[in-house]
């Protein structure tokens, strides 16, 4: 099979997301409304958080897909400096404003789930806090790549940003939970433990994550294409202006 | 039709309404950018002659 | 490589190099606290740890951009790029200059402004102690930040962006710390993860940060 | 001692701008670079001096042997001429600085704060300082920008001293040198072709 690296030609990249693109989208688009509606309408209410136990179905997907999409970035960060290729700088570039939507759906679907039981629409808890922190991670890298022109520059000062940022994120991460205890409840989804929540609110939740899972990529592969075709004009321009 | 939501339906059903008020946003947007770029690069390509 | 380093200091001391500016902000930060909050020693005293951290880390962040700004104009960052220094030791010397010319005078001004906020008496020893190893993270955590935006016009806002996030971690231990030691409870865990973050920092970044300028210099 | 380039191809903001540069530089020689403005000497000569990677070709010298200057000397306007030059001396741990402080005639100035100097004194300075590093190579971006007459022969007089020394020089500019018997290279016909548009690579184009 010829090896993933032949993706990293942007001609090719284009070519082969056109083909993917129309599946993916459909199927994120089917598995968010299935999960969503099997979640809204189909499960009963939890004796202590009534209702509001539905809200896990935005807010666990949003807050996993939020830590994925810093993942996603690191990564395609580490193959741009390692092998050069300028489409996995621009994924990650692609990737950013998504990642940064998603904490947002985290924190404020977490508040507006926490304000019954906590009495107060913010808490600084320290899963919600370390959430804060990775947007303001995710701010700091789309505010970088938008303040260089010349893409290479950027893509290399971004790249070693995430580098960083990662690490210091997992920093905040774990100062945060040293700096106040926490009112946050346990993990209501884990793949080895057992104690997560029990199983007629656990499928729905799979197909949720699984919807929201789809629909970054689907707009990975969108937003990607639209930065290779961005970077391609402005190559072109460059090119006029020299005058060849 | 309507689930029995109990004494939270404000709060179930802001959240639901603006999670997907966001992410129809987001999608919105990046489709509007890339119908954008896709025109861009078509006049570019084309004003420079060979066709890339 | 010594030589870099008395050529900074005596920068920084010079007319218009900047010495005391982050000694006046801190100072203006902490002078402006009782105006916002009031009064109330009570009240004061609680939240004086707190706010001897939050100005030197500010006075810190403002001194940042003139780490690399005025050797980038003037073009000796070429130079140096060109001179047998290693860039990594040159941009462990710039903190180190950012840290004695900044960081130090504000962990020695800091149990004199700490009066201001009538800090309560044991208090004084930890606040000195947490800024004296907090800053060190500070200034080449901000020396990272500033080689990122060396070569960008105005770059002083989106440093901030870029460095606040990286200081929680130094600054959530360090304040602590601080808090703690006022309450008379005992601070060493804290204070041993404060002086990890640091020792991490000075160890691992010089190597981003140069890599970063490297970028910058094509 | 000599600097050999074999076909060296540079790019500027990721766009190639000249490929395929070769030339050979003989110790006590100098070779001038000429070409219209934005043509790729300034990248070219960084290229060299080892401030940024080329995109193909070898250049024959290492780094260690280069002293590179360019547009501004790097001079500091609030230290004293002699500050500013003992800085570098020590970066470059050659050991005095008196005889470039004589070559230059800047003794007079020792003490003067370099913001104080005009700018045919602040590039003797700045020569002066090629002359601390003590290295053989020298390479010179636009060295005579904004030098009045009687300094651009100071200047070529420093030159020809350094390459009766054994040393050799590398310049680009597009004005008078004042250096009649350097070599000329002109570096238009090294302009990067535009790669064919069918199947853009990396590099977009």
């Amino acid at each position: 099979m010829a090896s993933i690296w032949e993706y990293a030609n942007p001609k090719k990249f284009i070519a082969t997301t056109d083909k993917l693109l129309p599946w993916v989208s459909a199927l994120a688009v089917v598995a968010l409304v299935s999960g969503l509606i099997w979640g809204f309408f189909f499960t009963p209410e939890d004796y202590k958080q009534g209702s509001t136990v539905k809200i896990i179905y935005l807010h666990v997907p949003a807050a996993l897909m939020a830590i994925n999409a810093w993942m996603m970035m690191l990564v395609a960060s580490l193959v741009w400096i390692v092998r050069r290729h300028h489409v996995s700088a621009l994924a990650a570039r692609a990737a950013a404003p998504i990642g940064a939507t998603m904490t947002v759906i985290a924190l404020v679907t977490g508040a507006i789930w926490g304000q019954p039981m906590w009495g107060t629409w913010w808490e600084w808890d320290p899963r919600l806090t370390s959430f804060l922190i990775l947007f303001l991670f995710y701010l700091g890298y789309m505010a970088l790549w938008a303040a260089i022109e010349n893409d290479d520059t950027a893509a290399d000062l971004t790249s070693i940003l995430c580098l960083v940022g990662s690490v210091f994120a997992l920093l905040s991460r774990y100062a945060v939970n040293f700096w106040n205890q926490g009112l946050h409840q346990g993990a209501s989804l884990s793949l080895d433990k057992e104690e997560h929540v029990n199983d007629v609110y656990y499928y729905p939740l799979l197909v949720c994550i699984a919807g929201f899972i789809l629909l970054f990529v689907a707009l990975v592969f969108l937003r990607t294409q639209t930065e290779i075709r961005a970077r391609r004009t402005r190559a072109l321009l460059a090119r006029e202006r020299l005058g060849q | 039709m309507m689930p029995e939501l109990g004494k939270y339906e404000i709060e179930v059903l802001s959240s639901y309404a603006v999670s997907i008020v966001i992410i129809v946003a987001l999608v919105a947007i990046s489709i509007l950018r890339s119908r954008k770029a896709r025109a861009l690069l078509d006049d570019v390509e084309k004003r420079s002659g060979r066709n890339g | 490589m010594i030589a870099l380093l008395t050529r900074d200091l005596r920068l920084a001391v010079r007319a218009g190099g900047g010495f005391g500016l982050g000694l006046a902000f801190f100072l203006i930060v902490v002078v402006l606290v009782p105006f916002g909050v009031g009064p109330q020693s009570a009240l004061l005293a609680k939240i004086a740890s707190g706010i001897l951290w939050l100005g030197s880390l500010l006075a810190c962040l403002l001194s940042l951009d003139r780490i690399f700004a005025l050797d980038w104009e003037d073009g000796s960052l070429d130079l140096l790029a060109t001179a047998p220094v290693p860039l990594e030791a040159a941009v462990s010397i710039k903190a180190l200059a950012h840290w004695l010319t900044t960081g130090l005078p504000l962990v020695v001004a800091a149990p004199v402004f700490g009066m201001l906020l009538n800090l309560p008496g044991p208090g004084y020893g930890p606040v000195v102690l947490s800024l004296l190893l907090g800053t060190p993270a500070l200034s080449v955590i901000g020396t990272f930040g500033a080689a990122l935006t060396v070569g960008i016009k105005r770059g002083g806002l989106l440093l901030s962006l870029l460095v606040l996030p990286l200081y929680v971690p130094t600054l959530i231990f360090g304040a602590e710390v601080a808090r703690r030691g006022a309450d008379q409870m005992d601070y060493s865990t804290p204070m041993l993860l404060l002086a990890g973050i640091s020792c991490g920092a000075i160890a691992l970044l010089p190597f981003a940060s140069a890599a970063v300028l490297r970028v910058n210099l094509r | 001692m000599e600097l050999t380039v074999t076909d060296l191809a540079v790019a500027r903001g990721g766009v190639p701008v000249l490929e395929g540069v070769s030339f050979t530089v003989m110790a006590g020689e100098a070779l001038v670079l000429r070409g219209p403005n934005g043509c790729g000497k300034t990248t070219l000569l960084r290229t060299v001096a080892g401030l940024q990677p080329a995109l193909a070709g070898q250049i024959g010298l290492e780094r260690e042997a280069m002293a590179y200057a360019g547009h501004s000397d790097g001079i500091k306007a609030v230290l004293s001429v002699r500050e500013n030059l003992q800085f570098w001396a020590d970066v470059f741990a050659t050991g005095s600085i008196e005889p470039a402080l004589e070559a230059f005639d800047l003794n007079g100035l020792k003490d003067r704060p370099a913001g104080s100097l005009s700018a045919g004194q602040k590039r003797r300075l700045g020569l002066a300082r090629m002359v601390v590093t003590g290295r053989p190579v020298w390479v010179l971006d636009e060295p005579t920008v904004s030098l009045d007459v009687s300094a651009v022969e100071m200047f070529a007089g420093a030159v020809r001293t350094h390459l009766r020394g054994g040393g050799l020089a590398l310049m680009a500019t597009h004005i008078d040198l004042g250096l009649d018997e350097a070599r000329v290279l002109d570096v238009r016909p090294f302009k990067a072709k535009a790669p064919a548009l069918d199947d853009f690579d990396g590099a977009f184009l």
